[in-house]
């Protein structure tokens, strides 16, 4: 399961979507929206994603996963859209035969997923907005 | 050739609209895009990087570009 | 959320027992019973558990996560009694501000667990069953 | 004194019964106990380790142990 979505990700939904006999560790990373970023308050926060390049870049990460460790499934699913404060923004699940390959590919996965894939964070704060990581 | 370009993120806010389109010389390619999208908006230079993606795939500096690609600019992702 | 359960772990209820404001990243390992084990075929599993101080001692771990790691909330939960293939051993949730705690925290609290923890596992294949770890 | 032992796992399975009555002499320690139910059960020797618990608590060889105690016994622990 690879996606982005408008709508509340459903979580148990990306840890049954890993499921597999062979499996016996799932790790699930989870995303959520802090209240603090940085010293700024967060009102909310607003994702706009480029929607066909990044579910094929989202793709391209699980097979390079399934590559680098014995992954036998992954879930990856990104939220758009307006969130509020405690909203998820991104799951990622990895299953594997032993627990230290679903660490690391699902660490590996959630860091590669901040650096190549096309979706964009904008913080709301009381008093203005910033897209996030845009300048130096 | 006319290229139609889209935006997303900052570039949009930028640049005030979601598609740009821009004339360049037939065989135009990727560094010459940026270059003159960097003239018309020179606020898109300082971006910590800009990247283009030419049909769904980052592309390099001298990739050539037509008017039949799906052309992007990618300022700096921050998903997750 | 720190107990031993001769029930199915509910997954979600752990996934929300750690949610918190500042936390920006969730980490949740799940450990699952798998059909193969070093070349055998397992049928079923058994865990065998000294509960008040298994329960304790997972308190003192999640305490100790916390003084090393800037741990927003922790979960864990362990099953005993009878497992069939693919039914959930036992599950470890942590919350963070930033991600990379999560993931290091959950993985310490996991191998640890597994080194600490007084839970006994036996696995039961067609012709037999063995105490895992029980001898060198 | 006579010490009431809980037993787990694989030392249930070796003495057969979940709970073993021990005696031993007053202020006798960890390391006397241990000793006691390896002569009386020599498989236990063969175990990766065994440790005893008091009172919810690994003790050292010196720990003193008393009839008010909570004894288990601890062979390798196998959880997660």
């Amino acid at each position: 399961m690879i996606a982005v979505t408008d709508q509340p990700i459903d979580i148990a939904a990306c840890i049954d979507a890993v499921q597999a006999e062979r499996a016996g560790a799932v790790d699930v990373f989870i995303g959520t929206v802090r209240n603090h970023n940085q010293s700024k308050d967060v009102v909310r926060l607003e994702f706009e994603t480029f929607d066909s390049m990044a579910v094929k870049k989202m793709k391209e990460l699980a097979e390079e996963a399934s590559r680098r460790w014995p992954v036998e499934k992954v879930a990856m699913v990104h939220r758009k859209g307006v969130l509020s404060i405690g909203d998820v923004a991104v799951v990622i699940a990895v299953s594997t035969p032993h627990r230290n390959d679903a660490f690391e590919a699902c660490r590996w996965l959630i860091d590669t997923l901040k650096q190549v894939v096309p979706i964009w964070k904008k913080e709301i704060y009381e008093n203005g907005e910033e897209w996030l990581e845009a300048h130096p | 050739m006319e290229l139609t370009i889209h935006l997303y993120g900052i570039t949009r806010d930028i640049i005030g609209q979601s598609r740009y389109v821009v004339q360049l010389p037939p065989g135009a390619r990727v560094q010459q895009l940026l270059e003159s999208v960097r003239t018309s908006y020179p606020e898109l230079a300082e971006l910590k990087s800009l990247l283009v993606a030419v049909n769904e795939e980052y592309a390099e500096a001298e990739t050539p570009l037509s008017e039949r690609d799906e052309i992007a600019l990618i300022p700096p992702v921050s998903g997750g």
